[in-house]
């Protein structure tokens, strides 16, 4: 018969904490393995994370993406230069229409067209950037609050996000992915009246910002869980190749807009935010800066954006119009060779850069003088920057693991490719 | 049609869906369940900042009932796979599904959880069905917000009608079970 | 004196056989000057007036297709004049040409869209009607012609004449009413009026085979050599989604120049009819592990007393799967070596690129089993033998010979690629890729060795022949170290003494037609 | 704008260097492969070069064409230089960019790993390795990182096909299900 203490344990299968020994209450001195994704609410479907952690420290952070690796180079290499749009939206899908800019930047390069482009075109090339670069903040920001439990900033920065996809939906057709640029221009103009309502847009997201701003920048909560976690000197962020919010966070006064400009941001005023900590909290504070910054330079856009055509008038990239194209053999066979055979690049390299949601957002063509790239790779931001990860991560406890994914924003289309 | 479809991948799911008489009971406990829908989002890609929208202020999945993302496997009931599966992402898809509790539902959102849609390639699935069964499949890249909540409705029907695979499933062993007793 | 010229293409030196047109020498140097009527394989006309070149001290414009290379000349195929002439010829060339394209099978493939998109690319200055003229004129058995869209560059007519010898084709009536017609009381019915296609640098001419079933732009291209008779012309397989959608001639100069037969084009039919696309035991689908056991227990009662056992090799098999088979009939020691292929069409021989055989490789199967020292007997003295022989390991489906009612009688085990001929009685099927699905070699009659490459994957369970050879060598105890055809091809080289010096080429991969530039 | 550093480069690893060029307002350098680890830690080091800012790295497969119009891949060997590593780097102080590239032949597509210097080059380097199979000597970790442990080849060499999976998981009721077809 066993005894009283046996027979609890029997029936309830474990014993009661009074009756555990010491040792048995002590914490296991080795240390632990916790694997942490790729389907976790943080990781953003896309990252696994093997962490070795003791007790809640983490001591060695195995950092794993490519869950979500669909390819862009592979696919790139199989389809015409224009037929890439839809592959860059969807690499930084938050915000997709500087990924369209930036290939058409690199097309163009490789073309010799580069800066021909008219100026209503690279003006409004860079209204959709900028507002792609507010909805990216706004997820951004947004989406790290509600991690840390600020779910009322996520619906209001929601809310701000979603007048931005219907402001953008009317200029290209669709919501999230717009394959709106095209190279030598942009594929139709502005809606007529798309000024009065941008101007709107803004005034009602200044306030909205207000709003946030002043929910987050005093709670306590926020600024515990964000000040001092994932700190970044700034010569490591340097060395690790970071860019971007995350770059200025730590205080390197670096931003492609401004170091190497290119379409028609020399005529646009803007500040750059430069950090000084290199925290998470000086990560949401580029961000939320960036945001106003961007409406500074849509406002000035849209004052200084002039009439004119939208693309290049030149037949080796620019489609001929419509109802030439269905009524003529010469503007048919036009229209015919650019979209089954695509634009004739000549062979060539070239590498251009734009300054994307998350950073320098680079693309590396090789030209082989056919309708395709024969080489079309993707410098993603989000990538370098999670290869930081593994270090920013260490020593700090499971849940900041948190607030520093978000802050990095890491974004498993444009990481993984 | 779409709806269709999608049952021959069990084997004539149809037909016994057909022999499957619903008692008033059922039907009590299929109109709870699909009003109580609790989502379980495995965002991968893109289609997860309209999952975000449609989850958002404006489109309101709360209406359906269906508003409350659960992380955790065994606390709910619908997986919705928001983007493009991987062939490395394949088996945490597969575990996912598996660690649901009966009955439970899927939405494929997107063409890329449909199909693989336009990434045809070493990586990417064809469809997340190469997988486990979908019950309702969403196309678009990604899906506007309006499609979605269609397919939620979709869903709920067939909830309903006592039609997703898991009650399929589910009905069939029972037949099985008592055919095997009355031998 | 030297037999060559050095003459001055924009700037670039060049040096060429004496007789060489200038177009194809500034070829040599990168300059593609643009023409519709002059095709290297056939006479020269220079009519279509496209490829206008200027040459120094020659105050007018030159055909630079007829103009022959004269040492120092100085020719210039960019400078204003010469420009100037191609724009505006192309300009007339599209005056009366209809918006087609989008319904044009040539589309993707054209010669006038990619000369005018190349060199003119100007909007249409146009606005008058444009003559119109019959759409679907039928021409013969396999060719529809398009009156509006020809372009009157007398190719087809040229490859009637000269390829196949007979006149068919001419023009009739003038100006912008000229209209390519069959010759009177003709119709466009010979051998190789296929090749009229090929060349037509517009979708005038359209094969009645191909119209509308795939777009050209989507195909890929794999090169390959015909296995319709023992000439082996060098072909493309165009495929898409794992079947073959035409096959095209490739240009060799030792074979089959620019041409192939109408004959040739159609075997590609045969690559999904009746296929066997699974191994089967006793009639029965069964998988391979099952089959080949099967095969092997069937067999094993014979090896002891090889004499009982006959193999069948194929002339209509490559080299790789016929040496195979000949190994393993060696490693066997069996006692009778049998050649199987189609019997001889002799109405078919024609002088040109038809022969009689109809076999792609009858000459490769006769050198490998005279290598490995064999001694081979045709196939259709198969009866006589029948009776001292109580199992058979074939290759292919080709059994001339051999009654059916004897056939079951025996262990019969077939490597085939098709389920019909002697297949359906064998009592061991084992699946084989056709020519197109793997890689390999076949000589042809002239003893030249050539390459197959595999354009797409075989159907089911299929696999290449020599490898199902393998498999079944090994289930019965005899180890042929091979993995890939390449290793079957080096020991090959190795046994067979005419080709010890031959190379296996890379494998191609398919090249997609759509960024491969125009062709026409 | 980065000419002074092709001609500061020319002079002092003139035996170290291949050729140089520009292209599209970039200056390209082509190192030989046993001299990359020297030059790139000169180039990081030197403070008129103070390259201090890594941009990415990448491969170029060279198999199906090449600028220089090398014949077609049916007759070119193995020894002959297929793959290009690509370094892009910049310099914040200076305000200049480079690209390094270093030519590899097929047979061995090898060369030192410069995740020392830069730490950004650490996962880079590990993607063309994955993407590629260029072998990185000296790397910390060289892993997969975007495909799996199981995959076989490198899918951004121009000889696999795109479209080859290699599938970890399907379902057991579906007929076609790739991975219970026989394997060939």
């Amino acid at each position: 018969m066993p005894d009283q203490s046996t027979l609890k344990q029997l029936v309830l299968g474990r014993k009661d904490v009074q009756d555990l020994s010491d040792e048995e209450h002590a914490l296991p001195p080795d240390l632990m393995t916790v694997n942490m994704g790729p389907s976790h609410p943080a990781m953003h479907g896309t990252v696994r994370i093997v962490l070795t952690v003791d007790g809640e420290k983490i001591v060695k952070g195995d950092v794993q993406p490519g869950y979500l690796h669909r390819c862009f180079e592979k696919e790139s290499e199989h389809a015409t230069y224009t037929q890439v749009f839809p592959y860059t939206d969807r690499l930084n899908y938050v915000s997709p229409m500087i990924n369209n800019c930036g290939w058409a930047m690199a097309v163009e390069k490789v073309l010799g067209i580069y800066g021909k482009v008219p100026k209503r075109a690279e003006y409004i090339r860079v209204i959709v950037s900028e507002m792609s670069r507010m909805t990216d903040h706004l997820t951004c920001i947004g989406a790290s609050a509600m991690e840390l439990g600020a779910f009322t900033a996520f619906l209001y920065f929601l809310k701000a996000r979603e007048w931005l996809y219907e402001l953008l939906e009317t200029v290209s057709g669709a919501r999230l992915t717009h394959s709106y640029v095209r190279v030598g221009g942009v594929s139709k103009d502005l809606p007529a009246g798309f000024d009065a309502s941008l101007t709107n847009c803004l005034e009602r997201i200044d306030g909205v910002i207000a709003e946030v701003e002043g929910l987050l920048n005093n709670n306590k909560i926020f600024y515990d869980r964000m000040s001092g976690i994932g700190a970044m000197t700034k010569a490591d962020a340097i060395a690790s190749g970071c860019v971007g919010p995350i770059a200025r966070a730590c205080g390197v006064d670096y931003d492609v807009r401004r170091d190497y400009p290119y379409s028609v941001y020399p005529e646009l005023e803007f500040d750059v935010p430069v950090g000084t900590s290199g925290d998470c909290l000086d990560r949401y504070l580029v961000r939320v800066e960036e945001l106003k910054q961007c409406i500074r330079i849509l406002r000035q856009c849209l004052k200084q954006i002039p009439a004119g055509p939208i693309m290049i008038d030149d037949h080796r990239v620019a489609l001929p119009p419509k109802t030439d194209a269905y009524n003529t053999i010469e503007s048919m066979i036009r229209h015919f060779k650019h979209i089954m055979d695509g634009i004739r690049v000549p062979a060539g390299e070239a590498y251009a850069f734009v300054e994307g949601g998350n950073g320098e957002l680079g693309f590396f063509i090789v030209a082989d003088g056919t309708g395709r790239p024969y080489k079309a790779y993707c410098r993603s931001p989000s990538f370098v920057h999670l290869s930081t990860s593994e270090q920013l991560i260490k020593g700090h406890l499971i849940a900041d693991v948190v607030p520093i994914f978000g802050m990095i924003n890491m974004i498993g289309g444009e990481c993984d490719k | 049609m779409g709806l269709e479809l999608t049952t021959t991948r069990l084997e004539n799911a149809a037909e016994w869906a057909k022999l499957a008489k619903q008692s008033i009971l059922d039907k009590a406990t299929n109109w709870g369940r699909k009003f109580s829908l609790f989502t379980y989002p495995f965002v991968t890609a893109c289609c997860g900042m309209e999952f975000m929208s449609v989850a958002g202020p404006k489109y309101d999945i709360a209406r359906f009932g269906a508003e409350f993302p659960r992380f955790s496997p065994r606390q709910s009931d619908l997986l919705m796979i928001v983007g493009t599966i991987t062939e490395k992402q394949g088996p945490a898809l597969k575990r996912v599904f598996d660690q649901m509790a009966e009955p439970k539902w899927v939405i494929a959102f997107g063409v890329c959880a449909s199909t693989g849609g336009f990434y045809q390639n070493y990586s990417a699935m064809p469809g997340a069905d190469q997988v486990i069964p979908v019950d309702v499949y969403i196309p678009g890249c990604p899906p506007r917000p309006e499609q979605v909540l269609d397919a939620l409705i979709m869903l709920m029907d067939r909830i309903q009608a006592g039609r997703g695979h898991s009650q399929v499933r589910t009905k069939r062993e029972q037949l099985v079970a008592t055919a095997n007793d009355s031998e | 004196m030297s037999d060559q010229v050095t003459l001055t293409i924009d700037g670039h030196q060049v040096s060429v056989p004496k007789g060489t047109n200038v177009l194809e020498a500034a070829k040599l140097v990168g300059i593609d000057i643009s023409a519709f009527c002059y095709h290297p394989g056939l006479p020269v006309v220079a009519q279509c007036r496209q490829c206008l070149v200027s040459v120094e001290k020659n105050p007018k414009l030159q055909p630079s297709c007829q103009q022959t290379c004269g040492e120092g000349m100085v020719v210039h195929t960019t400078d204003a004049q010469s420009t100037l002439a191609r724009k505006q010829q192309l300009e007339f060339t599209l005056v009366n040409h209809p918006i087609d394209c989008p319904i044009c099978d040539k589309a993707g493939e054209c010669t006038l869209q990619k000369l005018y998109f190349d060199h003119d690319n100007a909007n249409s200055r146009v606005d008058t009607p444009k003559v119109h003229k019959a759409k679907v004129v039928d021409l013969g058995p396999h060719i529809v012609l398009d009156q509006e869209r020809c372009i009157l560059c007398s190719r087809c007519i040229r490859v009637c004449d000269e390829v196949a010898g007979q006149h068919q084709l001419e023009f009739a009536h003038r100006g912008d009413h000229e209209l390519l017609t069959t010759a009177p009381g003709e119709q466009l019915d010979n051998a190789y009026s296929l090749n009229t296609v090929d060349v037509c640098p517009v979708g005038a001419l359209t094969a009645k085979d191909y119209r509308f079933t795939m777009r050209a732009w989507e195909l890929d291209a794999t090169p390959s050599v015909c296995t319709g008779c023992s000439t082996g012309c060098n072909i493309e397989i165009h495929h898409k989604n794992g079947r073959a959608w035409r096959l095209i001639p490739r240009h060799n100069a030792d074979v089959n120049k620019y041409w192939m037969c109408d004959e040739g084009r159609f075997t590609y039919h045969d690559l999904r009819v009746e296929r066997l696309a699974s191994a089967t035991v006793d009639g029965l689908p069964a998988g391979w592990d099952r089959a080949i056991a099967q095969a092997a227990k069937r067999l094993g009662v014979f090896l002891k007393d090889p004499a009982q056992i006959g193999v069948v090799l194929s002339a209509v098999h490559n080299n790789e799967d016929n040496f195979a088979l000949a190994r393993l009939a060696r490693e066997w020691k069996v006692g009778h070596v049998f050649v199987a292929g189609k019997p001889p069409v002799p109405a078919r021989a024609d002088g040109r690129l038809k022969t009689a055989d109809v076999n792609p490789n009858t000459a490769g199967v006769k050198a490998i089993a005279e290598a490995l020292g064999l001694s081979t007997r045709p196939a259709y003295e198969l009866e006589g033998t029948l009776g001292s022989l109580r199992a058979l390991v074939t290759l292919g489906d080709v059994l001339p010979g051999a009654p059916t009612g004897k056939l079951k009688e025996l262990e019969l085990i077939s490597i085939s690629a098709h389920e019909r001929g002697a297949v359906p009685h064998a009592k061991v099927a084992l699946p084989s890729a056709a020519w197109a699905e793997c890689a390999g070699t076949i000589t042809n009659a002239k003893g030249m060795v050539q390459r197959q490459h595999a354009a797409f994957a075989p159907p089911g369970q299929a696999i290449a022949g020599w490898e199902a050879v393998v498999r079944l060598a090994h289930a019965t105890g005899v180890k042929l170290p091979w993995v890939h055809a390449r290793d079957v091809f080096k020991e090959m080289i190795g046994q067979v003494p005419a080709w010890k010096d031959l190379t296996w080429p890379r494998e191609a991969r398919p090249l997609a037609l759509r960024f491969a530039g125009s062709r026409g | 704008m980065a000419q002074k550093v092709l001609d500061a480069l020319t002079a002092k690893w003139a035996d170290a260097i291949v050729r140089t060029g520009s292209a599209h307002g970039d200056e390209i350098v082509w190192v030989k492969r046993d001299s990359l680890l020297d030059v790139a830690t000169w180039l990081r080091d030197d403070p008129a070069m103070a390259f201090d800012s890594p941009v990415f790295c990448t491969c170029i497969d060279w198999l199906d064409w090449h600028p220089t119009g090398r014949p077609p891949s049916e007759t070119w060997t193995e020894d002959k230089p297929r793959f290009t590593v690509c370094y892009q780097l910049r310099s914040l102080a200076h305000h200049h960019r480079l690209r390094v590239e270093v030519e590899l032949p097929e047979h061995d597509p090898r060369l030192s790993s410069l995740a020392g210097l830069w730490p950004a080059f650490n996962w880079q380097e590990r993607e063309t390795f994955d993407m590629y199979g260029i072998r990185f000597d000296g790397h910390p970790d060289l892993r997969r990182i975007y495909m799996y442990e199981e995959f076989i080849g490198y899918p951004l060499r121009k000889d696999y096909p795109k479209e080859k999976r290699q599938p970890l998981v399907r379902r057991d009721d579906l007929i076609d299900a790739p991975h219970k077809a026989e394997h060939k």
